[in-house]
């Protein structure tokens, strides 16, 4: 075991891969001596060169889109954004592009490639550079889209991403990035569409990812001393999604609260709670709760950021509002 | 100019087969067996075959709606474009992609393209690829007038340049973006003024002189493959149909249209040839009765073929995840 | 009453807000004497000349983000996007721009403008001229979402459309256009946010809007024939959702079928369902069921196309597979 | 030259304002009061000040993350300014916005904004407006030279030369995006260069010369009042700090910095005062004194103020509909 930060994991990941195939490279915006806009390519540039740690010009759109044709060609690029924010400018080229291609084609053309896509807020970064637009991707057939929430997952999902042969979608929370786990010695990725049960309990299941899967962590050691036990299931992949391990647990549970940090509306979490209220009816005991961000922009100041987005008071206040009959019971 | 008498009848027999292949595919489309839509390359033939005589199947290009002539010149199959046509199983891309939607890795074509502008950041990632793995392959982007206000444009010619891709773009300028007099839709008249924006070479061509877009083609191509960088050739045509089949175009003068039919590159090649005793008369009448019949073989190849299965509209997505069926 | 197309409503709509208001222009690629690609603006140029009815460059960016600019310094712009699947290139536009712009500012910015979005397949147009992308807007804090199915909804809702003081997305099915359907003689808009019950029924609710609206229809006659009775309730404004008129349905029914033409995976049917999940939960007396397309890109042959696409035997078989029991009983 | 005595006083005035103001906000995201990203204009005050004086309230612009200059050049008010960056009720927007984000409609403010690029869209918007109107507004758009490689720079200059809007496009050319030295990301030297491909003027001054800006930017908006359209200016210029505070700089030498603060637009202006008996040492002295003093009132304005409601974080999303409030 090793300490790393979710940082070092993102980039080791890189690192590993790079080293393993020549045909791996990075380009983005400041990626290279300049390390990345949050230092997560630091000393790539040094150690691979730069051939293969490209800094591009603030174009967006030709950073995705060549990335695509590159992959097209034989390379396996990793493509950073600086913000997921800035998936607006480079849209076309992942949905029109990137996604269709290999179908469009009857499946003549694959496009390997990894999308990095810092994400989220919390850093008082103000409303064009603070969104969580993990559902966007989800809907379009042909990305696969990766969340990781600790650093153990974000090397191995780093590394299943650039061995596969279809456009992945690597999102990252920018709050996370100082944030240290422990990870395992021997390397090895994790498979997509395999969930990580975070945590076990009987009374409740919480389907949580990314920052959202500490704070649901948070909440269920608070709800741990009144004696609710919460299930704590993190996806890890959204798509594909293990759906069978949350249909698992929330057989198990009964009742079920999904945490994610997006605008509520309209986002990923309704498609999970969509499937579980078609799939699962018969086990479900309680409405299924969601919690995610007010329906509104990011704001600035740090008083209506916090307001804003979710924590883990919100969730242990959805939980509570399903379980606490049982509780008294 | 250094094209043997061959090469120049081969390149007059693939403009002809680009002419004979989009004459058919109107009137499948007018009969109703091609659904969809169809952009039609006619008159411009001169610009995809002037350019490709220069590249081998190693050289990459990529498309646009109008794609069909790009594809044939650069080696696409009739049988499999017209079987994509109809939406047939043996089509190019299984019925799945139709007349705007057609690759062949095999033969470097990255696909037309329904996205006005996708093909020139495609070009710069098969740019890129070249230039790291160090062969000599080019990549040819064709494009639109009316695609050059296209953000694409800016920022994939800006990053060719920097980079000093292996890319030629090659703007067939016909004039109109649908609707949209070049004059309306920007304000300069030469769109190789626009290399000033990325210190790179812009040039202007007769495009329905083949010898001039083989030749510009050919300068182009060589600096790249000696990594000197991108250039932009921009290649003057018209497209004698519509913008798309069933455009009425009321938005340009028959007397234009007639202007430009006098000009046809299929035409002037033949005369060209003819007076220049590249070939006799009988030969050229036994090119076209060669053409006419591979296009036969292709309708009746395409008409033949079946549809594709139902199941397999779930396929093809992800290399390695096939989607849910549907129960009807 | 008169009989009008679908797209002679949506026409007819801008006309009279463009005669009314003379703020109210129209931009976009061959609206003017061409009459745009799908003829909705057919006439207008004539009408109004070319100062209200410009022809731009194929520029979505600039399409958008200069009606953007326009409406926030007092203009009423109608942009037009020749096809939905376009969004991606103006994407930024209005995710970063329009939607945001009155909150980033206090407040002190409005953005009173519509984004015309044909959208939807059936026509064999294939991947990238076939999506439908309303789930992606729904999510978007600051945008209103429109889409009528019929003739009067089109004419109504744009009328309100154009008044509004917010970025409406107007949304239009593009094989609806030849579509005839009644209009009251007297014009009157629709207030947004009001649902319209277009099928009383006692046994089933279906929600449905643009093509699958009639899709419901159909599939609501075949049922009758069996004694199932549907009620179809047609949102006709997405964002703000009529909440309590769905609500209403689904309490009175107790069986829900959302059917939608969107890629199933994360769809806006995927929200609907998830807060019917949430507040509904104990009226309901069957998994909550979602039509929609395959999670495919749409493919070109007709009958691939057609099977990807749901239809009325779908919704038919969605209902039967909730209500069939019942009616055994 | 026409400018007064007093004009030229004034300007200095404004630069000396907008270099307190960052040199404050320096200072005070350092000690840890104002959060988030702060992207200073220490540097370059010539070109906002030297364009926005020849403009009324009336007319617009648009700006950048890098965006209190232009702000405070256009009549933004030092307090409201200030407040915002604290994330203050009093500031421009309420808290809502920050540094990236203040916009002032009653100044023709359209917003500082964090998206590279966004603005061309927007002011062409703007030009739009005054067109339509048959006002004699304008509008200026600010941007950096390496947002000039952003899909907008293109549409919006195409669309703006083809329409004659009346828009001033000002490049602030402080010859880096964040690491990317100009040489790296764009093949040209002049960014003015770009102009060609809209057949629109395009100049290059010195963008520490306010005069020179001043004369440039006159010359511009004239044109463009005059229903000539848009002029492409490039000032060339450098900013003094990092890209945003608490960038280390390691990608630029530092004797390019030092040159550069030979430079400095305000000794510079300063110099050419005294020199030119403009005005007199002391004058210039209580010039300073009371922009300190501006500026103390405005933090403390700022400091004094209070956070907004949580309920407002719900508010001005839209103009008719309030969202649900989190109870927690
Ligand atoms: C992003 C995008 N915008 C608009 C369209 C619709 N469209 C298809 S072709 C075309 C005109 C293209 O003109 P040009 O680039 O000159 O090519 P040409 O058709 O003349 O060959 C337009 C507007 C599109 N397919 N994609
Ligand atoms: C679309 C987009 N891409 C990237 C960024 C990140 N970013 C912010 S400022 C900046 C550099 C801008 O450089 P320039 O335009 O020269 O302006 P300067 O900062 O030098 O004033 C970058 C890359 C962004 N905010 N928006
Ligand atoms: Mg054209
Ligand atoms: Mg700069």
């Amino acid at each position: 075991m090793r300490t790393m930060t979710y940082g070092e994991a993102i980039r080791e990941g890189m690192r590993i891969k790079m080293k393993e195939d020549p045909n791996v490279f990075i380009m983005g915006e400041d990626v290279g001596a300049f390390g990345g806009c949050f230092g997560v390519t630091a000393g790539l540039y040094e150690e691979f060169g730069e051939k293969r740690v490209k800094d591009t010009p603030i174009s967006e759109g030709v950073i995705i889109g060549g990335a695509v044709g590159a992959a097209a060609t034989g390379l396996r690029p990793i493509a950073e954004l600086m913000f997921i924010d800035f998936l607006t400018v480079g849209m076309d080229q992942i949905v029109n592009q990137a996604a269709k291609m290999r179908y469009m084609f009857g499946g003549k053309i694959t496009v390997p490639m990894v999308v990095r896509l810092p994400s989220g807020g919390g850093v008082q970064a103000a409303a064009q550079h603070s969104q969580s637009l993990e559902a966007w991707l989800t809907h379009v057939p042909g990305l696969k889209v990766v969340y990781p929430s600790t650093p153990q997952d974000a090397l191995g999902l780093m590394l299943t991403a650039i061995e596969d042969d279809n456009p992945v979608m690597y999102i990252e929370h920018k709050a996370m990035y100082a944030m240290k786990g422990e990870v395992a010695d021997a390397v090895a990725p994790i498979a997509f569409g395999v969930a990580d049960v975070k945590r076990e309990g009987s009374d409740v299941t919480v389907i949580a990812y990314g920052k959202m899967l500490h704070e649901a962590l948070k909440a269920a050691e608070e709800l741990a001393k009144e004696g609710i036990e919460v299930e704590i299931v993190d996806p890890r992949t959204l798509y594909p999604l293990d759906k069978e391990t949350i249909f698992k647990s929330v057989e198990k549970t009964n009742k079920v609260v999904i945490a994610t940090e997006e605008t509520k509306r309209g986002g990923y979490a309704g498609e999970i709670a969509a499937l579980l209220a078609e799939k699962c009816f018969d086990y479900l005991d309680a409405p299924i709760i969601r919690v995610g961000a007010l329906d509104t922009p990011i704001p600035f100041t740090a008083c209506l950021e916090s307001y804003v987005l979710p924590n883990f008071v919100d969730i242990v206040n959805g939980i509570k509002s399903i379980t606490s009959s049982a509780m008294n019971i | 100019m250094n094209l043997s008498n061959d090469k120049i009848i081969e390149m007059y027999n693939q403009m002809l087969k680009i002419r004979k292949f989009e004459e058919k595919a109107m009137g499948l489309f007018a009969e109703g067996q091609i659904p969809g839509f169809v952009h039609l390359y006619i008159g411009e033939e001169a610009v995809a075959t002037g350019v490709c005589t220069n590249l081998s199947d190693d050289d990459y290009i990529t498309s646009t709606h109008r794609g069909h002539g790009h594809i044939l010149a650069k080696g696409g199959n009739l049988k499999e474009m017209m079987a994509e046509l109809y939406g047939k199983e043996t089509g190019y891309c299984k019925g799945k992609g139709g007349s705007m939607h057609i690759a062949d890795a095999t033969k470097g074509i990255l696909g037309a393209n329904g996205i006005v502008g996708a093909g020139h950041n495609l070009a710069v990632g098969a740019g890129i690829t070249a230039q790291y793995k160090g062969t000599d392959q080019v990549c040819i982007c064709f494009f639109g007038d009316a695609s050059t206000n296209q953000s694409t444009f800016h920022e994939a010619l800006n990053l060719a340049s920097i980079w000093k891709l292996p890319v030629v773009f090659v703007c067939e300028n016909n004039l109109y973006g649908i609707s949209m007099n070049q004059s309306r839709h920007q304000a300069i008249q030469d769109v190789s003024d626009r290399a000033v924006a990325y210190n790179i070479p812009g040039v202007t061509v007769d495009g329905n002189d083949i010898f001039a877009v083989y030749e510009a083609a050919n300068e182009a191509i060589k600096r790249a493959r000696n990594g000197q960088g991108p250039t932009l050739v921009e290649c003057k045509t018209y497209r004698h149909r519509g913008h798309f089949e069933g455009d009425p175009t009321v938005y340009r003068p028959d007397e234009e249209l007639a202007e430009w039919l006098k000009k046809d590159p299929i035409n002037r090649l033949e005369k060209y040839m003819v007076d220049n005793k590249v070939i006799k008369a009988e030969e050229l009448k036994a090119i076209k009765k060669a053409v006419d019949k591979q296009i036969a073989e292709a309708v009746e190849f395409a008409s033949n073929s079946p549809y594709p299965s139902l199941e397999s509209a779930v396929e093809d997505i992800y290399t390695d995840i096939v989607e849910e069926v549907r129960v009807r």
